[in-house]
Order: C-alpha cells, then structure tokens, then sequence
C-alpha cells in the first residue's frame, strides 16, 4: 500500500503567465482509486506528468510513503504512467510491448515470457501476443496499454483519459476492468477524465480541479449532495439556484420559508437543489408550481417549471412524468435533506 | 478522376520516360561505331567494357573514392542531422520559420555560384584538392537536406512514446534505442540514402574543390565524354548509375511489399 | 533542448554559411588585381560592371533568354503538375508507392547520366540546339519535382471542402476557383518559385541539349569562369544568383510575418 | 414546405462487398427534424451524400416534392449540407463564409450583407462577420457553418454529426439553437448521429439504422416503449431481456405467469422492461427480488436484481436507491404497460 501527498505543487508552462497547476495540497489515500476530474486546461494532465516525472514542478513537493521523489528520474520513481493514447509501440508485438519494462530491467527473455502470458490473460488478449499492436482494436490496445503498466506493479498507476478513445459499449467494459484490477492489485490509482459520469461511476474519490486548484476531494455522492460552491454543482448537472438566508434551520427566499435539515449554517447563501431530489409531489416544503416545459430525453424526462417567478428544472422517471403538460399548475415539494447551501458570493 | 486509370497512365509515362534516357547509353557501351542516322549501332564490341575495368583506366579506384566519399559525407549528416532535425521537427520556436527558410537556401542559391565562394574560402584554409575539402564541400547540399528530411520524420513521431517509455522505466538512452531510433529508421534510411546519391552525383563542387586531384566517378565520366570516347563513356556512365538504379529496386521491392508505410517515409 | 538556444544557434550558424560563400563574389567584381595571399584586393574599379552591361558582352540578352526559359518551364509544369499531383495526394490506389518512387527518379539517379540518354533521343527529334528543346529537357528535373510538391499540398487539403462548397451551390469551375486554389496556392507558389530555380540554374542540361546555341547565364558565367576574367565573372555571378536572393528575401520577409502558415507550405 | 422520399437507395462503395445502404426506403415528413441514428458505418453520412449529390446511388429514387433528383447536380438541388467539420474556408471572413452560396448565385457584394448581417445574428455571432474563421471557438465556427447554409434558405438542410467536436456546455446550446432555427424556418431537416442520447433530445422523428438498413422510424419515445427488436432496444439502452411465450395477455416464463397490457400478440416472444420503469415497490405484476449491486451514477442509481434466477436491471433516482444494500431482499412489480414483446427469433 502506499500513500502520495502532494504538497503546495505549482507549474507554470513557459511563456503562459496564469500556472497551470496553483499550490496543489491533494492526499491520496493509499489504495484507493481517485479520479482527477475537470475541464480541460484545468491542470489534471500536468498534475499527472508531475507526479510521473516527465516534468519539473516550480515549487512544492510529491511525497510517495512518506520520501519525496522529487529528485529522482522518472524510471526510478516506482510510478508507471498510461498516457491518453494507447502508444502501443508499433514496432513490437502485443507481448514485446508488454514485457517492454521488465526487458528496461534486464529480465531475461523467459522470465518476461512467464510474466507477459498471465497479464495477457487477465486484460483478455489471451493468445495475442504475438500479434502486431496495429491488430487490435481500440479497446484492446487500451488493454494491452494498460497490461504494460501493470505488470510492473507500480507503487502508484497513473491513468490519463484511459477511456477517451473508446466507443459507449467498451468504455463500460474497460470501467469494469480498470475497477477489477485495481481492487485485485490494491495499487493506489490515479485516473485523469473529464467526463464527470466517468468519474463518478469509476472512482472511489473524486478530485476536482478548476484553473490548476482544488475545487473539492470527496466521494462522489459529496459532490451531487454537498458541492462546495456553484461552480461545483453545475459541473456535476446543478441547475436549480436560489440566493437568500438562512437562520435557525429555515431558509427565507422568494420562495418563502423553507425548512432545512440540520447542520447547515446560517447566513446569507444560495439555496440548491438537485433537479433529481425535487419531488412532484406535495410533502414537506410543499409548493404550487407551473409546468413550462417537459422534455423526453430517454431514461429521464426534463420539467421546466416556475415557483414564484423562479424558474426550477425537475429530472424524473418518464413514467412519473407522463402526464405533465406545459401549462398545468401542480404540486411540488423540496425535500430537506435535499437541501444544499453554498456561499452566496460565487455566483 | 478514376485512380485505376489515372494509375496505369502515369506508370507508364513515368516507367518510358525512366528507361528511355539510359537505353543509348546500353547500346553505346557495346557499340563500335555508331552514327547518325542509324537507329542502331552496325557491330557490337566488348572493348569498351574490358578498357573500364583494366588497372590503367582507373575507373575501379576512382569507384572506390567516390563512394568512400558519399558513405563518410553521409554519416557526418546524420550525425548532425539527426538531432538538428529532431529539434526542428517536435519544438515550435520563434524564428523556426525563418531556420527552415535558411536550410532551403542551398536548395534555392544555384550551386555553381555557391561554388566560387566555397572555393576561395577553402583556399585559403588549404583544403582546396584533398578529399577532406571535397567532403566538407558536399556536406554544404547534403546537411541541410538530411535536416529537412529528419525534420519532417520527427513531425511525425509523437514524443509521447518516449515519455511511455521512461514511464515504464526505460532509461534516456534505452528510450533512444529501444523507441526513438525504431520509429526514425525508415526516414532515417531515406535521408541516408539521398545523401549517398547527392554526394555521389555531385560534379561541380568535386571539380572546383578537388581541383583534379580528387577524381570521383562524375568527373572521370565527363572526361572521357570531352573526349569523345562514346564507347567507354557508355560504360562508365552505366557504373555510373549503379547505386541509384540498386537503390530504386530495393526501394520499388519495399514499397510494393510494405504498401504506404514506406511511402509516408519517402515523401520528403 | 532549449529552444531559444538552438534557435539562435541555428540561425547564426546558417547565416554565416549563407553569406560567407558569396562575399568573395562582390569583392571579384570590382577587384583589380586580386592575388593570393592577400585577404583584399588592392585596387578596386567597376570596368567589369560597365562591361557586363555592354551590349558586346551578351549578358543582358543571356539574362532575358535564362528567365523566358525558366518562365516556360515553370508554366508548363504547374499546368501538368497540379492536377497530376491532387490525384497523387487525394486518392489512394494500387501503386501509388511506385509512381511516387518513380516520380522521385530524376532526384535519384545522377542528372550526368540522364544528360547522355536525352542528347541522342533528342538528336532524332531534331530539338538539339533549340529553346523548345532545352525547355523540355528542363522539364525532365522540374515536373516530377512540382508534382511532388503539389502532391505534398494536396495530402494537407482536405477534399471535404469542395464537397461542402458544391452542397453550397458552387458549379465545379466555382469550387476550384474560390475553395481548391485559394488553399494550394501558397503551396503552388513555393513549387513554382523552385522550379523556376531549377531550371534558372540548369548546367549540363542546357550545355548538353542546346549544345552552345542556346547561351544562358550559367553557361555563360562558366565560359567567363574558364577564360580566367575573375572579375567579369564576379559580376555575372551576382547577376546570376539575384532570383534566388530575391526569393530568400521575399519568403524571409512573409515568413517572419506570417509565422507558421508559409512553413507548412515551404516544408516539401 | 418539402417532401423528401427515399426509394429502394442503395450504395455499394468500390472494393467492399457488402453494400454501405441496402434498399432503404424513408418518406421523411414536411417541415420535421429527423435524426438519422446508428452506430459508425451503418451508413448515415452515406444517405446524406446521396441526397445532397456529392455520391451516386447503385439504384434507388430520391424523390423532393414528387419529382426525382437523380440527375441533378448538387448545387441544382435545392439541398444544403453541413458536413461533420465546420469546415469553414480558410482564406474567407467569417461573413465571407457565411455569404459563399449567395456569392455562387451571382448576387450583388451589397445584397449579399444586407442577408448576411442578420444572418450572423440569428446564430448569435453578431459583430463577428470581419473575423477569419480561426479566431472563432469551436462553437462559433459551427454556427457559422449552420448560417452558411440557412442562408440559402434551401429545400432541405442535412446537418452530418453537428454537435460531435463540442463540449457538453456547448452541445446542448447549439442543440437549442438548431430546434429553434428548425422551427422557425419550418425547412425540412435531417441531422447524422451517432449518439442515441442526442437524437433523442433534438429530432421529432429518429430514423435508425443497422448496416445499410432501416432498423426502425418514428418518435423517439417509441424507441423506449416499443422498440422493433431487441437490437434496437439494446441500442436504446434496453438491458433487460426474459425469452418466454404470451397468450391471451399473460406472458409465461421462468419469472412465472406475467399480466401484459393490451394489443400485443399471442407466440413466443422475448419480454423487456425498460430499467427506468421497473418499480422498486409492491404493485401489479409484484415479485422477490434479491439485491445484487447498487452503483451510484449521479443523477440515477444502477441496482443490480436477481429475480427468480434471472438478472433485472433497474435505473432509480438515487433518493429511491439510497437505502438499498447488496443482499437485501426487496419487492418489485413489473408495470403491465412497462412491458413489451419483442420477436423471440431476433437474440
């Protein structure tokens, strides 16, 4: 098992005058899957390539079980990197690809033989081994680029959009995959993605970053239930804002009075709601809404309403919503517990 | 426009137009009097051919120069050009526009004027008439076009795979080894073999540098053509164009066994 | 790497191999008695300018001759060389890698030995001796090479946007007037300003196929050369090499302000 | 308002032996949006190409207003086609771009701004007409390839893949402005895709299609609640498949006797219902059921079931989901109308 902190990590690309990656402080927890979530340019790939050696940090500190590596070469950091593209090297095999870092090391030929035919297996390219890289599909590239990191069992895996290039069906099996292995290998592993279904549906924690600093770290339940600002929950699908104040577990707004479950402070802040918790039904917190629109999108069906002049999506079953017609007026109702207060200054 | 057409046509035009410049020299080099108006020659005679290849001629030592003098220009390019291409090719930098530009010129300032600077120059550093001077010279076409060509190669190359590779534990040079210098070596083959044919062919530099001590198969192949000797001239100019033809058939080999992949290499 | 450094590196080197080879020309053509060893001559005068523009001398007509010829040459190439090479970078087809190979033949094999080949052919054809006939044996080095060149340009054009254009209601003379040339054009531009180059400073070819008849200003520059009028032939010589300079300095100047777009189309 | 009929088209492309297009007949209704919906090479950018002229047929009609196009050449047909890049010309203005086809016809400089500016300001490019292309977003550039062929005012618009090079936030904006130019102009559209989830919010009517052939044509819930086969409800999204045989509207199979709803033939038959509308609660049609998984998507909740030895998918708000742990056992029902037969033959 091991544990990686980065401390206050900053880079700045030349010639670019904003860092790409501002005084990252981010503990990883030692066998965990975490995903490096954001839109691109936020620093994700460069936090990776840090990490991996292939580039120099201007300040700040990457410590892996308790020793910074910030002096050693990429080769001798215990960390294997898998970057976006599959780069399977063309001219060798599935296999010599494979063994291609227990040959760096000096194996013999027999010794990766008996290396490589297990690893083939266990990403299903039993048998093709000997064929060129340009024989396999994308998906099996990706798991024979994949396999090549493995078989070296890094302290630290490192996994660049391992999922960007393939098709609905792959991507879902190569998810199972990536999640298979590294909970057989227990190997602490960092997947950068974009895609924040990706990462709510691969990881363990979710790291999220915007314009090179830490936007939040958690599970991924925090960041639909307790993002930690605006820009948070739209990223993750946030549509429903209402600014206003709360005290004494009511919050007042031009919604009217509306209560909160406890713990959340009092103060001048902006109410959410995830358009999946707001319920179309009466129950606590009950309202009289306006259907503005309804829009069948396949598993969901999207409801525009309006509550006292504030405009509210909905996100339901399509049962649930079959009978919803723009112009009816019906009861809604906003749960407590899916209640959520952000700073009010993050607009 | 159909492809299959277009294809048969230009293969014939070009395959015509190949052969047919050298078919004369064929029939001059077996020849013993040939005139104007014949189609053909009267009689046959392997003279020619029996002269080229005695000690007195000298064609088989002058054979011997001119390609230890292509062989060493070549690897001295490569040597240089390798890394000044592969800068070229993967950094973007300012001016890089204007280094390229710069590269071209040989290509673009005619060669004979190019010629006199050279020779005043060498003069004076005494290298006017040795075979170190004639080298030097053709480096002047032949480095900036090995740079152009490894330039394009490595505009090609992603320089991901190294970063794989030294992420799989795979030191600096064993990434140049085992990775960088796999994936250049069909650019690297074509540039090589180029540069071979530039210094090889090269008449005017070898002249005014070698100042007829430094006699390479062109100038040899010119004298004998001043004097009027068609036969032997025939038949050195048939050596002559022995290492293109060897490395257009290999090459023909290749790019009908292997498809586009050599191709990409090929197109400068 | 750091860039900036190898730029700066490259740049100054370039520059030096640039211009040092043709000082030596400017200091010939008003030099009076220029000796070895001295590093300068000791007189200067401009006898050799006043004679190089005389009309005794031939060099202005020869300069005329030289460039309707290039002219010519680059003309008839573009026209054969454009549509031959959109089929060569558009579309993939069986034997593409050949036909590029044998496009890439005149390169290849020594133009030496081709100079023999094309002397007797046109012997027969009766073009010896003739503008036409130098023009077309020009053409032997230039077409293949605009071919190329525009092959090159065509594999960066993506054919798409002439489709795009006729779903926009452009009839096919439209499309490739105001989407087709537009984008090769720089491309075309390059190709022609090095054909013209090539053909501007044609030797043998033209010495061989015009046999004396036809005086362009290489052969003339060489004659002068030959005859030991250092001066004079310093004189023809920076004639000589004016196109190229030209080129240099417009492609220069458009480079460092356009940036990339030009290199894209410089790099062959 | 246009009428677009498709007959008997078919395309075989040089060198392959299987035909891209098959014999696909479509009548695409006047003034509709019409997603045409299939995976890579199934052959939808092949029928645009035919109907804008830029490929010939094998055989088949297309059929504008009653009168064949065959013949014509593209720029005589009336079509517009947006291809998948934007595609804007390099060496053209943004308003050049925007005024090509006019400039084409002949029109007057002067004629052809008083079109083009209001023109830039109906895909919100407003003031951008004297920019080079290259210095428009992503998204700006394929609206301004949109406007280019709007301003046309064609017959029919064939937009190929309009929304595959954007980001999520853009995607769903240009999918809003295509709906409302669509609606506005009222000119009879079709749109590639390959992604099932865009047809779906964008299009009235989805033409589906499987290697060269029409796999089903209509609205997009249809796709949903009564797909053709189970092909179509796979690619929909349809995970849940029991084989079994209906007879006077029950439906017998391992799962034990099921109440169908109304209309749906006797035989045998393969039984599925849709994830999202399986019922995690006591109902018509109730059953045990054993909780295998529950995977927390974001805004829905995957649970894994084990019903009578037979594995059911369903899709959940994750509120619904939020007490459900592997191993409980729950009740479910099976909503008769949630279910429907597909061709038994068709695994």
């Amino acid at each position: 098992m091991t544990t990686l902190t980065l401390a206050g990590l900053t880079k700045t690309y030349p010639g670019t005058d904003r860092p790409a990656l501002d005084r990252l402080d981010l503990a990883i927890e030692s066998g965990s899957l975490t995903s490096l979530l954001g839109p691109s340019g936020c620093g994700k790939t460069t936090t990776m390539k840090l990490i991996a050696g292939l580039l120099a940090p201007d300040a700040g500190e990457i410590v892996l079980n308790g020793r910074s590596i910030h002096g050693l070469v990429p080769e001798r950091r215990g960390v294997a990197m898998v970057l976006q593209n599959p780069l399977l090297f063309p001219h060798l095999t599935v296999g010599g690809n494979i063994g291609f870092g227990l040959k760096m090391r000096g194996l013999s030929s027999t010794e990766i033989a008996r290396q490589v035919d297990p690893m083939l297996a266990r990403v299903h390219l039993d048998g093709m081994g000997h064929r060129p890289p340009t024989a396999l599909s994308g998906g099996q590239q990706q798991r024979a680029a994949l396999a090549r990191a493995l078989i070296l069992k890094p302290k630290v895996l490192l996994l660049d959009e391992p999922l960007s290039n393939l098709d609905a069906g792959l991507r879902e099996e190569m998810q199972t995959l990536i999640r298979t292995l590294q909970r057989e290998t227990g190997i602490t592993t960092l997947v950068v993605t974009h895609d924040q279904a990706e990462a709510v549906a691969l990881s363990d924690r979710i790291a999220l970053l915007f314009g090179g600093k830490l936007a939040q770290h958690g599970p991924p339940e925090d960041f639909y239930r307790r993002p930690a600002s605006k820009a948070v929950a739209r990223f993750f699908g946030g549509v429903n804002f209402v600014p206003g104040r709360s005290q004494a577990g009511t919050f007042q707004s031009v919604l009217g009075p509306l209560a909160l479950s406890k713990g959340l402070a009092d103060g001048d802040h902006l109410l959410t709601v995830r358009p999946e918790a707001l319920r179309l039904s009466p129950g606590p917190n009950a309202r009289r809404a306006r259907v503005d629109a309804v829009a069948f999108l396949g598993t969901q069906t999207r409801i525009d309403l309006s509550v006292a002049g504030v405009n509210l999506q909905a996100l339901k079953a399509p049962d649930e919503a079959a009978t919803l017609r723009p112009g009816m007026e019906i009861d809604i109702s906003l749960p407590p517990d899916a209640l959520w207060l952000l700073p009010s200054g993050d607009h | 426009m159909h492809a299959d057409r277009l294809k048969s046509l230009a293969a014939t035009a070009l395959a015509v137009g190949l052969i047919l410049p050298f078919l004369p020299l064929e029939i001059w080099s077996v020849a013993h009097g040939w005139r104007f108006p014949d189609l053909l020659p009267r009689e046959t005679s392997t003279k020619a051919w029996t002269y080229a290849f005695s000690s007195t001629a000298g064609v088989l030592e002058s054979f011997a120069l001119t390609t230890f003098i292509a062989l060493t220009t070549t690897l001295l390019a490569a040597l240089v050009g390798v890394p000044a291409g592969r800068a070229l090719g993967l950094y973007r930098f300012r001016g890089k526009g204007l280094v390229t530009l710069l590269l071209l010129a040989p290509a673009i300032l005619p060669g004979l004027a190019m010629v006199f600077g050279l020779h005043s120059i060498f003069l004076r550093l005494g290298l006017n008439g040795t075979v170190s001077g004639v080298i030097l010279a053709h480096l002047v076409p032949v480095l900036p076009y090995m740079t152009l060509v490894m330039a394009a190669v490595f505009a090609n190359f992603d320089p991901a795979f190294e970063d794989q590779a030294r992420s799989l534990g795979a030191s600096p040079f064993q990434t140049f080894r085992h990775v960088t210098l796999p994936a250049i070596s069909p650019g690297l083959l074509t540039g090589a073999l180029f540069s071979f044919l530039v210094s090889w062919s090269q008449y005017l530099l070898t002249l005014a540098i070698g100042g007829g001590r430094v006699q390479t198969l062109p100038l040899l192949l010119f004298s004998f053509a001043a004097s009027g000797r068609n036969d032997v001239t025939g038949a050195i100019a048939l050596l002559y164009i022995v290492p293109g033809l060897v490395i257009v058939l290999v090459t023909a080999h290749q790019v009908s066994g292997r498809g586009a992949a050599l191709t990409g290499g090929l197109r400068p």
